[in-house]
């Protein structure tokens, strides 16, 4: 069990090149707001090594449903923000395909999927805390609903597309769908508690980095610029 | 190593088999394997019959074990990329119209049983996930990480390349970081086989390991700027262009691909 | 790792000392039941140490790991004291109490409240170490105790050490402070290229050149001192302090200089 | 911190001294102008660093960094060398004859194409060193250049921190190893609380008690032994060399012991 990824030439050419294409252009419109900026080294640098973290993250078995492994994208998103959120993403995906647990062609697909989990989760995150919520809550709710959102998003690229040699009408494999869909759910559930966790630890030790310090002391942090 | 999954490969493992081991695969260019990864991904994208995808997975099977890698790991390695499988074409298996093999099971949403057509897009999809995956992960065992690292650095516009070299490089230290933190709390007695009754334990050390990160992301940031950074990691290092019997392979491969699919699926007339 | 053979007899603190890589953390590691070898046993009280003794191997092994940052993981100081108590099923109150104990025991009383992440790295290795004490394990394993300490905390750690032994309780420790070695160990293990190339008491040890250059390894300061100063053939100083008991002995008959204020020893 | 007062003289080496936490690693940030003081002045080569020369700063200033790790950012010892050449802009043949020869300088050419993972925390520092050497400083910062080293890699560093100011390069240095300071350093500088206590010649510093006690560090080995001893009050050594000078100066009227075979002073 794991945060599913798209497998390896499940969808058509044409869906193929549509979600190439979209990927890009998100990814484009991160990099593009990022040198317009200019490239920060602390960009880098933190982009860089949460990527890594993530990616090691990944590593580690979670004794839930016989085990699943999560790369902690809402977590990334609240800490680094939506572009370079979107980046890591990007990032992520490419090892994860150099080491057989993504897709080659789909890269395009399951960064949207990614980069859309970490950028709901930001600016829910965001949002909680605007309207007082406490870390905790805030953190689990807004981690479950832009994995969630993933999840959707991840259905709704498979009706899309429909299923490479399949001959099933899209209303029938919606059904069929659902059923990822809900794992993916369950999983997000599950993370996101998690991500509630990490993100109240981390606001107890480094409250600046969730955000939660005092403002006139910090810098503008990293990549909240979208 | 026994600290962590192994249905994920571990990088320090694969890295190991990359720089350790010397195998015919080892030699190849790794622009060519590039390419051969591309073309992969087109093939089993655009092929459409169980048995040229049965046949290709093999192929690329047997390539696996003359780079002289463990088949014993596969099966570990291959339990993410199935469970798209198993969740996604396992509920189509059903679905799918078409003739049914053996009975049918009824359920609340009316009779549901297994379609030879269902059983076959099973086995497709099987072939085409994985064919790319022992590919990839072929060619991740026997391509040096200095290689990696400039074929990262040439394939990915700035400021994404520099991103990906850092990850490259910082995965290791921080695998490093988790799975210490593991072990401290293993050894005070911690019970991680259980998620539940532990979650704020595997909270703090998943939020150690990145609270790690940003931290050494902070000293990276003075370390880079301190020789005067200014947003290019560039290698020097060089992979050369690959030799042309390479190159006529990997074209060859996207022609045998391109033109399979226009004559014999978009039916493109000659 | 191959043919290590490693024994710790009760209430001795031995000092694993050897190069950078020479094996001395991953040798450690074995104690503690978190690797397994692959081949070839593990003895710890005289129970071999095999998958089902491992928790039991865990626990009467205590670990403080060489990088101290990776050991704390509760959110302040006390609650990561009483983590090993939690995790064997120990009530609140009695963890909490014998936690407090264990702090105060490595001179930490008063750190109870602090966020682990903001100590310093002497304080964050001592609650480590008080971590591992309350959970009165028959060995202590030490990694690199002294790494990134001062002087004044490196003196703290070595007078814990003395301490823990006197409570009866066994230390291994690794280090590269061989200064350190000589003041602290019963017995000093020396490793070279991931095996043990010799060992025994450090005045046996920290005099056999032949052992320390194939382990790449410099004599403590003492040693060289009273051999280039030509004494202690007989004696063996190996810690600054028996080296200045010899000197005096030494100089006690011909003060060569004019005595010394403040100086505490006989001119 | 507050009011630090703080020079570099070409040609020296200036060693940091103080307990953890004592504010070390914060000054040398400062003089790499990585960090902006609150309040008050930075001068490099006769030049205040502010906002606008602050990259002059860096160029001046080579730095390694207190975790090895960090320091190396290219996938392979030859790049991470060669990675400040070419921000720099320094064409990629002249960088790579320069940064083979910068590997040279401190002994590691052999590593050239290794991956920065699988070195040994000494091999690390030594390739830290050559980034930065690389970039001809006229001042090298190092701090705590010998953590996690054995004593065999200490040496080695030691020996390249004399080579480098030989070449006429600044060397400031924090350490918590006094008798690394001793037998490296021109002048020592005492640090505590963020400020600096007191500094001078080895000899001055670690012969004065308040000031070592202020800073809650014990002097060097050699000056321990030569005060209890009672030798050493004119020439008051502070390194374990100085000491055995004085004490085959001491003894050799007296030989107190039979002559031993290998040891090198006269008896
Ligand atoms: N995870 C690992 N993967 C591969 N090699 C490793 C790993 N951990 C340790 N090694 C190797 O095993 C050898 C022994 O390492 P170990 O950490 O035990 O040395 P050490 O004596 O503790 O050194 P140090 O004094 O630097 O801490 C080294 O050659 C090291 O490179
Ligand atoms: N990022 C930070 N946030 C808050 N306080 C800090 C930070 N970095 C350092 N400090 C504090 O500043 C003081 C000086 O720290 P510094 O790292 O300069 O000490 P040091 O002398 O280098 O110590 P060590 O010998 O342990 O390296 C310490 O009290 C430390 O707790
Ligand atoms: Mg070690
Ligand atoms: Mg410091």
């Amino acid at each position: 069990m794991a945060h599913i990824h798209l497998g390896e030439g499940s969808f058509p050419l044409w869906a193929l090149v549509l979600w190439t294409l979209l990927g890009a252009g998100l990814v484009g419109v991160a990099v593009y707001r990022i040198r317009k900026g200019g490239i920060k080294t602390h960009q880098v640098a933190l982009a860089g090594i949460a990527a890594a973290a993530s990616f090691a993250i990944f590593q580690l078995n979670i004794p839930v449903w016989g085990g699943i492994h999560m790369n902690l994208t809402g977590l990334v998103g609240i800490l680094a923000g939506p572009l370079l959120g979107a980046l890591i993403a990007l990032v992520v995906n490419i090892f994860s395909a150099a080491l057989g647990h993504g897709a080659v062609g789909l890269l395009g697909a399951n960064t949207l999927v990614n980069a859309s989990e970490a950028i709901v989760a930001y600016y829910a995150f965001r949002t909680l805390l605007r309207l007082d919520w406490d870390v905790f809550p805030a953190g689990a709710s807004a981690a479950t609903v832009g994995l969630s959102a993933g999840a959707v998003l991840m259905g709704a690229i498979i009706v899309v597309s429909g299923v490479n040699g399949s001959a099933l009408p899209r209303g029938d494999l919606t059904i069929a769908v659902a059923g990822l869909v809900g794992l993916n759910l369950g999983v997000a559930v599950i993370e996101g508690v998690l991500t509630g966790f990490i993100v109240q630890f981390l606001a107890s030790v480094r409250p600046d980095l969730v955000g939660l310090a005092d403002r006139d002391t910090q810098e503008e942090p990293t990549g909240v610029t979208a | 190593m026994t600290t962590l999954s192994n249905h994920v490969p571990d990088p320090r493992l694969v890295t190991a088999f990359a720089e350790r081991r010397d195998g015919p695969l080892h030699r190849v260019n790794p622009w060519t394997k590039v390419g051969i990864v591309g073309a992969l991904a087109l093939a089993v994208t655009v092929f459409d019959r169980l048995a040229l995808l049965a046949g290709l997975y093999g192929a690329v099977l047997v390539v696996y074990g003359l780079a002289g890698l463990p088949y014993r790991r596969l099966a570990g390695w291959y339990s993410l990329p199935l469970l798209f499988l198993v969740s996604v074409a396992v509920p189509l298996a059903f679905l799918e119209p078409g003739t049914s093999i053996g009975g049918a099971l009824p359920t609340p949403l009316g009779d549901l049983s297994v379609t030879w057509a269902g059983l076959v897009l099973f086995a497709e999809l099987s072939c085409r996930s994985l064919t790319v995956v022992t590919f990839a992960l072929t060619a991740s065992m026997t391509t040096k990480y200095t290689d990696v690292a400039y074929v990262l650095g040439r394939l990915l516009p700035r400021p994404i390349d520099q991103i990906a070299l850092l990850t490259y490089r910082f995965t290791f230290v921080m695998l490093e970081t988790l799975e210490d933190l593991v072990k401290a709390a293993r050894s005070r007695g911690a019970n991680l086989s259980e998620f539940w009754s532990n979650k704020r334990l595997y909270a703090r050390i998943l939020g150690m390991t990145m609270l790690s990160a940003i931290e050494q992301s902070e000293r990276l940031v003075k370390s880079m700027e301190a020789r005067g950074y200014d947003g290019d990691i560039t290698l020097y290092g060089d992979v050369s262009r690959p030799p042309f019997h390479e190159l006529f392979v990997v074209a060859g491969s996207y022609v045998a691909v391109v033109g399979y699919a226009a004559v014999a699926v978009y039916g493109v007339g000659l | 790792m191959h043919d290590v053979e490693f024994s710790v007899y009760p209430d001795e603190v031995v000092a694993l000392v050897g190069g950078n890589g020479a094996g001395k953390s991953t040798l450690l590691e074995h104690l503690n039941g978190t690797l397994v070898p692959d081949d070839g046993d593990l003895v710890v009280d005289g129970t071999p140490i095999t998958e089902d003794v491992r928790a039991r191997a865990r626990k009467a092994v205590g670990f403080v790991f060489q990088d101290a940052d990776t050991q704390l993981v509760a959110p302040t100081v006390l609650d990561d004291v009483m983590f090993g108590l939690q995790n064997d099923g120990v009530p609140a109150d009695e963890a909490r109490e014998r936690a407090r104990e264990a702090l105060a025991t490595v001179d930490a009383g008063h750190l109870e409240d602090r966020i682990p992440h903001y100590l310093s790295g002497g304080e964050k290795r001592l609650v480590g170490l008080a971590g591992v004490l309350v959970l009165e394990p028959s060995v202590v394993v030490l990694d690199e105790p002294l790494a990134g300490l001062d002087p004044e905390r490196s003196q703290l750690v070595a007078e814990r050490v003395a301490k823990i032994r006197e409570d009866g309780i066994s230390v291994v420790l690794s280090t590269h402070d061989l200064e350190f070695a000589a003041e602290v160990a019963d017995r000093v293990c020396v490793m070279a290229d991931g095996n043990v190339a010799g060992g025994g008491t450090p005045r046996e040890v920290f005099y056999d050149d032949a052992l320390l250059a194939a382990a790449n390894l410099h004599p403590p300061s003492a040693v060289r001192v009273a051999r280039e100063a030509g004494l202690g053939t007989t004696t063996k100083p190996v810690t600054g302090t028996e080296l200045v008991e010899l000197l005096t002995a030494a100089t006690d008959t011909k003060p060569v200089q004019t005595p010394v204020a403040d100086a505490d020893g006989p001119t």
